[in-house]
């Protein structure tokens, strides 16, 4: 039983981590690209480690897979919200205008495919 | 292996230095998969943390543009392509990957293995080879971050003229600037600034049980203090850790380490046998490790802070010269 | 489900770099090296299930630490440089 | 059969890039970073020699019988550490010639150089 609740977590996990790393590559602006990441990266990290939790059987290492949780959980939107700021302050401005944007995806994919 | 390949293309030293950082984490999650726990350890603390935090701040007083000349890139493709046909002639002859009776295992790793469980008496036997078998080689080592730390002292020291007056005075600004600027990540930051470390201390004396031990809890204790300069200034730092207190830590690490081996050495056994120490020898052993790895962090975690703060003192004092200019520039042309 | 787990997580590691070497703007590199480190926590928290000796959580958790740090180090020092 | 050989070569491919990055770039950062490259390759080198075929990381149990050699362990452990100790001796280097010549691009460097040194000729012949 406890063993389909952690299969289940880690899957729930596992697929949010993807969807976030597509996010990443496929958003057309920055903060689009910082919304998918911040989000998925937290609830994906959680699920996983709710999931190892389930599977362990020391008080130790349960301790710890805690430790690490609390420590996600604090550090991710606090680096979000860090790195939204320092790019607003440096002039990165969002891309609002719906027209603006389909061209920036362009832009995007063109610069993608140079780069990599 | 695709970053490294990255990282010759990007003309952007920023991009490169991201990039470094990254292949940073992949080589210590690689050292993981390979069983080399301890060593995961360090590279995760100095090569993808200290290691990408000091380039930074090299680049921003160096300039963030990279020439687009390369001087003599075929004769270096044709020299580095020779080279690695050589070395690739050379490990036809290795043995095999993950093979158990290769020439490594045979010698001296089998006695760790096996006894040093009863020689030592620690778990942790890449510990007891760093601290009891080879102290003498760790002693080295510490006399040479001990010395790279001097060296960067000297070059990159200068003297400060004392006003006191002032300097609470911009302290005082300067917190109420960042005070604003960053409210979130001041408060998170003082909220986790105690649990590293509480756990780079952890790591300090859990050395001798799993991964961890000097040279890791030093790093660590090192970006903690490092954290708290970048987010509350480096006057308020040098406040709460005084520079000359550092410069003394580092070198009681140091004398900490060769002062264990002069005391077996007193006590009758060779210079840093720990077996002399206390009435058993693996009482001894133990002993002599916790001291040993108590130097090794101080010294490692206070050159670690001596070359943070003088690169960042570097800054400053460009920014204040800078000032200095524009004023004078300023008050010429009135 | 472990190897399931670990085999998403490199995908989206992989995806990751390829941001961070594609990336048009600076702050999309350190956003990639940000989740980079996030999915390494994982990684390794998962490998260590897998090897059979989860006492080694301990390089997890100093992952996180050092991510946060290196990260508000990047976005400090980028601030300064312009 | 060669397969076994492969991790040989991927830390020589790696070992090659660094070594490419340090002779044909000018800017004395990417050399330091190079050199980074460079030596990460040997530290890859060393921990893949001691890894054994369905051992573990060395850190005794009871339960367990076959190790990973920790002899390389313990000296590439303190090898990161001081490779970070010299590598900030070098940046140090660096931001100082920074100061001094106003570059970091070796050329110019050089370039500076040869326009300093016929003159000191000149001043000690008369």
């Amino acid at each position: 039983m406890i063993i389909i609740f952690s299969g289940i977590c880690l899957l729930t996990g596992s697929f949010l981590c993807v969807s976030g790393g597509i996010g990443l590559l496929r958003f057309p602006d920055f903060y689009t690209r910082m919304h998918a990441v911040g989000v998925t990266d937290t609830l994906g990290a959680g699920f996983i480690l709710l999931g190892l939790m389930l599977l362990s059987t020391s008080f130790l290492v349960i301790a710890k897979l805690v430790i690490i949780l609390l420590l996600t959980l604090l550090i991710g939107p606090t680096t979000s919200h860090v790195l939204a700021k320092t790019a607003m302050h440096n002039g990165l401005k969002p891309v609002l205008n719906q027209a603006l944007n389909s061209n920036t995806v362009e832009k995007n994919k063109e610069t993608g495919s140079s780069g990599s | 292996m695709v970053v490294a390949v990255a990282i010759i293309r990007m003309r952007d030293l920023f991009a490169t230095i991201m990039l470094a950082g990254l292949y940073g984490l992949l080589s210590a999650s690689f050292f993981v998969t390979m069983d080399a726990v301890d060593v995961a350890f360090t590279e995760a603390a100095v090569g993808a943390g200290i290691s990408t935090l000091l380039m930074l701040v090299a680049i921003t007083m160096t300039g963030r543009s990279e020439n687009t000349a390369r001087h003599k890139p075929l004769l270096a493709l044709v020299v580095v392509i020779i080279t690695g046909a050589l070395l690739i002639y050379g490990t036809l002859d290795m043995p095999f990957f993950g093979f158990k009776d290769a020439p490594i295992h045979s010698h001296v790793a089998s006695r760790y293995i096996n006894n040093s469980n009863q020689e030592i008496g620690i778990p942790n036997i890449v510990t007891s080879v760093l601290a009891s078998y080879r102290a003498f080689d760790t002693f080295g080592e510490v006399v040479v971050i001990f010395t790279a730390g001097i060296g960067v002292l000297t070059l990159l020291a200068f003297v400060r003229c004392a006003s006191t007056n002032e300097e609470s005075d911009e302290i005082g600004s300067y917190n109420d600037l960042m005070h604003k600027q960053h409210l979130v990540v001041r408060i998170v930051t003082k909220m986790l600034i105690p649990f590293i470390l509480l756990f780079a201390l952890y790591v300090q004396f859990h050395g001798d049980f799993g991964p961890g031990g000097g040279f890791q809890a030093g790093v660590i204790f090192s970006a903690a203090i490092i954290l708290y300069t970048m987010l509350f200034g480096l006057k308020t730092a040098r406040r709460v850790i005084n520079q000359g207190f550092i410069q003394l830590i580092a070198a009681t690490g140091v004398l900490l380490f060769a002062s264990v081996g002069v005391v077996s050495m007193l006590n009758g056994g060779e210079f840093l046998d720990y077996n002399v120490l206390s009435s058993s020898p693996i009482a001894g052993q133990h002993l002599g490790i916790l001291v040993i790895e108590w130097g090794v962090g101080c010294t490692v975690a206070s050159v670690m802070i001596i070359i943070f703060f003088s690169f960042a003192d570097r800054i400053e004092m460009q920014k204040s010269i800078k000032k200095h200019n524009k004023k004078n520039k300023e008050s010429t042309s009135c | 489900m472990l190897t399931a787990a670990t085999l998403a997580i490199f995908v989206a590691m992989i995806l990751a770099i390829i941001r961070c070497i594609a990336g048009p703007t600076l702050y999309d590199r350190i956003l990639a090296v940000n989740m980079f480190g996030t999915k390494t926590v994982l990684l390794i928290s998962l490998l260590g299930f897998v090897m059979g000796r989860p006492e080694f959580l301990d390089i997890a958790i100093v992952y996180a630490l050092i991510n946060f740090i290196s990260v508000i180090g990047v976005l400090r020092y980028s601030d300064t440089s312009k | 059969m060669l397969v076994g050989l492969f991790n040989n070569w991927i830390v020589i491919l790696l070992m090659m890039i660094g070594l490419y990055i340090v002779i044909a770039h000018g800017n004395l950062i990417k050399k330091i970073v190079g050199l980074t490259i460079l030596q990460t390759s040997v530290f890859i080198f060393y921990i893949s020699m001691a890894k054994v075929e369905g051992g573990t990381a060395p850190i005794l149990d009871s339960k367990i019988i076959l190790y990973s050699n920790p002899l390389p362990h313990a000296l590439i452990l303190t090898a990161i550490v001081v490779g970070i100790a010299t590598m900030a001796l070098g940046l140090a280097l660096v931001v100082r010639i920074k100061e001094a010549y106003g570059s970091v691009e070796e050329e110019d460097i050089q370039r500076q150089d040869n326009l300093l040194s016929p003159e000191k000729k000149k001043g000690k012949q008369t």
